[in-house]
């Protein structure tokens, strides 16, 4: 075959998982089988209190997930996006309503792009506090600067953010803003004066959204025109290429529990894995899976070492795991019958899940017009 | 009952009924109840069905032009949404299986809404393998006692009645020992618990019954004999199926199309493809619905009935999937969750993210398509039916 | 459901077949199944004389199928497209090697928008001769007039055309030409000086293609400006209706020539059609060829009446069926296994038109395109 | 045979090995035969394999050690696509059940060319369940008659060899009555036939053997446990599968992107979308296979392997197909019909109707796509087999 000349080859990735990584994911999995079983998140919802600060105080603190990317010297444990999508295919795995993609992922790599912002990095790292990013959960890796919100030469903020995910829980409000010299990153306080949040009805249970008003709130600069759409340039392309990783984990549980399910239920006298129709489906979601796994691990490997091809392996990543976690969602309520459609079984956590994953960060669609440009395929 | 050989009843002579039945019960002044009532007395219920039981035994074609008539002048209806259940399924197992005292017994407050039904069939063990299930009914005297739980019951919590299917002897294999009963809603054991969904409706019920009394006389059918009444039940389920005519754009699609002129702001290539590709899915659907009634229509119908549910589940959840990740961010909200029991699905009046959710049940509910691959491939195509294991062992020994 | 408001609902189509047309279709049906078997078909491939010269004067005279679409005072039938319609399924389902399509459906049709082609009409009507359309044969309705070929005020012919089907048979040429006064359309006859022709290698090897010269050709006008364009608008859109009816034929050979397979072969002890996933996978065909069935006639009905709603039901149909053939022939093959990639078994011949009938006429994104103005979503 | 322990051979002690080689066979000087008969005999063939076999009883991963010093002296090498049946599967087999007469006989001119191997298995009855084959062998003396017919036989028109499978017993269950044999290509009574192909080529054989006669000192492995022999030929098969490192764009999907790059005039926004998509599936595709090498290459092979070739064959199948749609008028046409009888696939040289009819056969040769699907459900899901009905019954009772 002739391999097209304009393309650079990438052969140098490491795909697997490190023994560190490894390790990390075992203290991890361990825990969330401890304290995040699917029926424990279920029962948050029901209560209106889906996130659990008690299970990511245990995450950020005995673990130190929340320290993973900063570096030592701001109090953190210099690990790479490569352990950080590690943690996120196992939160993936039990839908656990932590902060961890939104604050110790994308808040804390936008804060990595500003200048000032040690302070806020080590509270962060430290599990102390914890941070969102605000911008829509929707927002695409590549998008205009956010125009929302409004800053005044002092740095007060004004204006509104409509579907930030998980700031219910953040202490720390990372804003960009538009102010009279350009782009900026702002420090708001939860509690400063004058902010205001609605909190919309969200399809998935576990990460749910606020609107944030801004009614001439009192924030800090953390990064100019110049830092400041880099700094959220690189925090919206980590977050949709850490992404894929969870919904990696996503459907490697909905896979796994289908598998398990149909192994156990019998119909026609045999066991309902035994139907080849259901047995073809399945081996087709697992090449899936599997290929998923190779692309959520380009996407951490390239972000982990910079590489100008970040860009490049985020949007595949993206454009490929999304629908594949939506698919195994799919076809685990499917698979299950009846049982699927009830509340009571937690599969629906997963589905609505992967399907707000698919538009967060960015739809495939969009990640695929994304590539068109990089790799010159343009419309 | 009147089965005197039915003379001939044309479309004139019931135009000629209806206008009687209206000069005696004015529509504008007589209470609702009693114009059904006499309606049913009249023949004029459903034609097709025998006289003295709300029919006439005219052709079953006959019925729209009762209906149009009516309709035209203002008369009430009996509601058919809310007594699905009763008109489609139990009406024609009862007025096939059902003794003369049974069918005058419930006919009539079923047709006039009286009387709501419900279908207690499903379990949480049995499936697609619906013959499997393990309801017990012992015969204590003159009446059943019968034990067990049932799943996806919708109106159960109205229900007055209840068709119910329950295993009467386990030593048998499993399509033997099923016997077909009338259940009152209202006796002692009966516990109807709301079945909360995905979307966080309870559309359904689980039913548990605990040593619930039913008289000997509420059988339908012979005692073993009841997955033959049954498969009468839910022949009458699949006609309804495939439905009314659409017109171009009716249905799930139409929202999306709406969405798309109204929103230009959300509209990328991509989009659009998928968009014209599902537009020319879902009107080649409408158009095969379409034919399958023509064919009907001319007393030939073809085998498209089988696979138009298959095809309409398939479009519903991929137009809603569409229509969520089209939308961006308002597609990562949601209506309500709040725990409400509708009485049907209401696909129009909700949001993205309900159609998004309640459309997966379309493939599950009513013959999963699973199911209906197999009945397709075995009944249409004739393709040679796979190895059983299940059907010569007594029920108490199958594996579960 | 809300129907929408801005499209026009279609209530009126019958989609059924007539005894007429039942009628017809067992009277070629019963020709086809003597003279036509797809084993013959392929012995005249191997020979490189696909088409059946023999079989078409036995179709156009005896059974009449040349003069389908023409009215009886031409010496036609005057019967309709839903009549030819029926012909092509029974065409399709034996990849029969004759002119219909291209003679007696889309020549036919450009001639009948003519007011001077009485005499080419009768001709062709009564089989006595076969014409055809002198365009490539994946020209969409809908296609820009086309400019290969110019006329001098004298109706002589210069230019060039590539890949026109079935021309290779043809006693008559209707070109489209620009001339001084516009768009027209002439007639040539096949033996004309200045006409050369060469046979470029077909993908379907049943419907051979042809690339013609002109040069210097004298022609006979037809229509003019204001005529021809009309007349070739309406050619194209009758052949890309009927064109699905083909189509259809082809698929309902596929599918029933895969169950039969499946039901004679076993394999593991039992017939390999009573493997699930098989099962599952032609109940989906089936579902796909009985929905192509009504989207044909959907759009031979509508080209029968004239209706206005005629380019959406060919766009509609040709949209559909045309990947339902592909895909259908592609099951075939794959499922009759390593017979099915043999040159010996005549499915490839169904493979190969199925494949060149999505290309003819306009792809289906292209007729999806042209959906997209018709129904008013635009992109 | 020169089985006394190994000392460890190590990079370094290849790389002398080499440098003896060449010095004493200069390939600038030396014909190629010569040359490969004494690398084969200096035990740098197959570094892994047994000394005295072409071997020298090193790691297996040494062997790129000196692929790659001879690749740098520019010696030549033993065309290794011509003679793969031999080297792939027929060497491991006859290694492993061979006798020791066998192996001196057969591997020596195997790996040098000299001898061609083909493999006589698949037969038109016996596809994928290949263990119900009904090729006769039946014991005269000291040889087998052998009967039958075989298929899909790539090279028997150059071989020389074949490794044979056939039925010496059918009166036991299928997977029982085989015995696996050495065949003489050139012995009377058998006869190789092309198989065209839908492409137009011929790049198999149907291969008749009408009573053949094999020694039985050309017998693999024990009489009746012929299944197990020919499934260390088959493990050896699907090694080969999921291939070498392919950079991105590797691969059919750089052709299309090169057409989309090229032809701006081909472009619509369907189609964008469309080729974008298989665009991420070829990436991720070889970013699967990457990483199956990775696995691979630290000792922990994943199951992932099962997987490749299921994706390639979808992806070259859909690929091809967009290329010809995209291509439009020129689809309609193809390269060249004439017979001819190429020794390998050759996707890049030929047009594009070739590819899209060539890539029809990836989900049928080597293993069906069903097939594969079946493995990983079992093998790899761990989900429950199907009831068998074959597995007890003798051959010759067995529907066919």
């Amino acid at each position: 075959m002739t391999p097209a000349r304009t393309v650079v080859p990438r052969t140098d990735q490491d795909l697997l998982y490190s023994e560190v990584e490894q390790d990390l994911r075992s203290s991890v999995h361990d825990l969330l089988a401890d304290r995040c079983p699917p029926a424990a998140v279920l029962a948050r919802c029901e209560d209106r209190t889906p996130h659990d600060l008690a299970l990511w105080r245990a995450l950020s603190r005995d673990l130190g997930v929340a320290g993973l990317l900063v570096p030592p010297a701001h109090g953190g444990h210099g690990a790479t996006a490569r352990e950080a999508a590690v943690v996120l295919e196992e939160l993936g795995a039990s839908v656990a309503p932590v902060p961890f993609l939104t604050s110790a992922v994308v808040a804390t790599t936008a804060l990595l792009g500003c200048s000032g912002a040690a302070d806020e990095i080590a509270r962060l790292a430290s599990g102390a506090a914890t941070a969102v990013l605000t911008v829509p959960l929707s927002t695409a890796p590549g998008s205009a600067f956010p125009q929302g919100v409004r800053a005044d030469a002092a740095g007060v903020l004004t204006g509104r953010v409509t579907s930030v995910g998980d700031a219910g829980c953040a202490d720390l409000l990372v804003v960009p803003a538009t102010g009279p010299r350009g782009p900026g990153l702002y420090a708001v306080h939860a509690g400063a004066r004058g902010l205001g949040a609605d909190l919309p009805v969200s399809l998935d249970l576990t990460r749910p959204l606020v609107d944030i008003h801004f009614d001439r709130v009192a924030a800090r600069p953390l990064a100019g025109p110049g830092a400041a759409e880099p700094a959220l340039a690189t925090a919206l392309l980590t977050g949709a290429g850490l992404l894929a990783s969870e919904q990696l984990g996503i459907a490697q549980w909905c896979l796994d529990t289908t598998v398990r399910h149909l192994g156990e239920r019998s119909q026609f006298g045999r066991p309902v894995g035994s139907f080849q129709a259901l047995k073809h489906r399945l081996a087709d979601r697992w090449l899936e899976v599997v290929s998923a796994r190779a692309a959520a691990r380009s996407a951490a490997d390239a972000l982990a070492s910079g590489s100008t091809d970040a860009p490049v392996a985020v949007a595949v990543a993206q454009a490929y795991c999304a629908p594949v976690a939506v698919r195994a969602a799919e076809e685990c309520l499917q698979l299950h019958g009846g049982i699927g459609m009830t509340w009571e079984h937690p599969l629906h956590l997963f589905l609505k899940r992967a399907k707000a994953d698919e538009v967060a960060f960015g739809t495939p669609g969009r990640h695929r017009a994304a590539l068109a440009g990089l790799v010159g395929l343009p419309a | 009952m009147t089965t005197t050989a039915a003379t001939a009843v044309d479309a004139d002579e019931l135009r000629g009924r209806v206008s009687a039945l209206l000069a005696e019960y004015d529509p504008a002044t007589v209470d609702r109840l009693t114009f059904l009532r006499a309606r049913f007395d009249a023949g004029l219920a459903w034609v097709h069905y025998p006289r003295g039981l709300g029919g006439l035994d005219a052709p079953r074609a006959l019925q729209s032009v009762v209906d149009a008539a009516l309709e035209a002048a203002g008369a009430p209806d009996n509601d058919p949404r809310r007594i699905g259940i009763g008109l489609g399924m139990a009406a024609p197992t009862l007025l096939r299986f059902g003794t003369e005292r049974q069918r005058r017994r419930f006919l009539r407050p079923l047709w006039t809404g009286e009387e709501v039904w419900c279908q207690l069939f499903s379990e949480p063990g049995a499936g697609s393998d619906l013959a499997s299930l393990g309801t017990r009914a012992v015969r204590d005297g003159d009446a059943w006692v019968v034990t067990g739980q049932k799943v996806w019951t919708s109106s159960a919590h109205t229900a007055r009645w209840a068709i119910l299917l329950a295993r009467t002897d386990p030593e048998v294999p499993k399509h033997q020992g099923l016997t077909y009963f009338v259940c009152d809603m209202h006796a002692p054991g009966v516990e109807v618990r709301p079945l909360r969904q995905i979307t966080g409706e309870a559309e359904f019920n689980e039913v548990f019954l605990n040593e619930v009394r039913v008289p000997d006389e509420h059988r339908l059918g012979e005692v073993g004999d009841g997955w033959r009444v049954a498969r009468t039940t839910l022949m009458n389920e699949r006609v309804a199926i495939g439905g009314q005519a659409l017109p171009r754009e009716g249905g799930m699609i139409g929202i999306v199309a709406e969405l798309w002129r109204g929103r230009p702001e959300l509209r990328t290539p991509a989009l659009h493809d998928r968009l014209l590709r599902l537009w020319v899915d879902a009107e080649v659907a409408r158009l095969t619905g379409e034919r399958l009634r023509q064919q009907l229509a001319t007393g030939a119908p073809g085998p498209e009935g089988s696979g138009m549910k298959l095809a309409f589940a398939r479009l519903a959840q991929e137009i809603s999937g569409l229509e969520v990740e089209m939308l961006g961010e308002e597609g990562l909200r949601y209506d309500d969750w709040t725990l409400r029991r509708p009485q049907t699905v209401d696909f129009t009046g909700r949001g993205p993210g309900y159609r998004y959710l309640r459309a997966k049940g379309n493939s599950i509910e009513g013959g999963t398509s699973e199911i209906l691959r197999n009945i397709i491939a075995e009944r249409v195509l004739g393709l040679p039916a796979e190895p059983r294991t299940d059907k010569d062992v007594a029920w108490k020994d199958l594996p579960r």
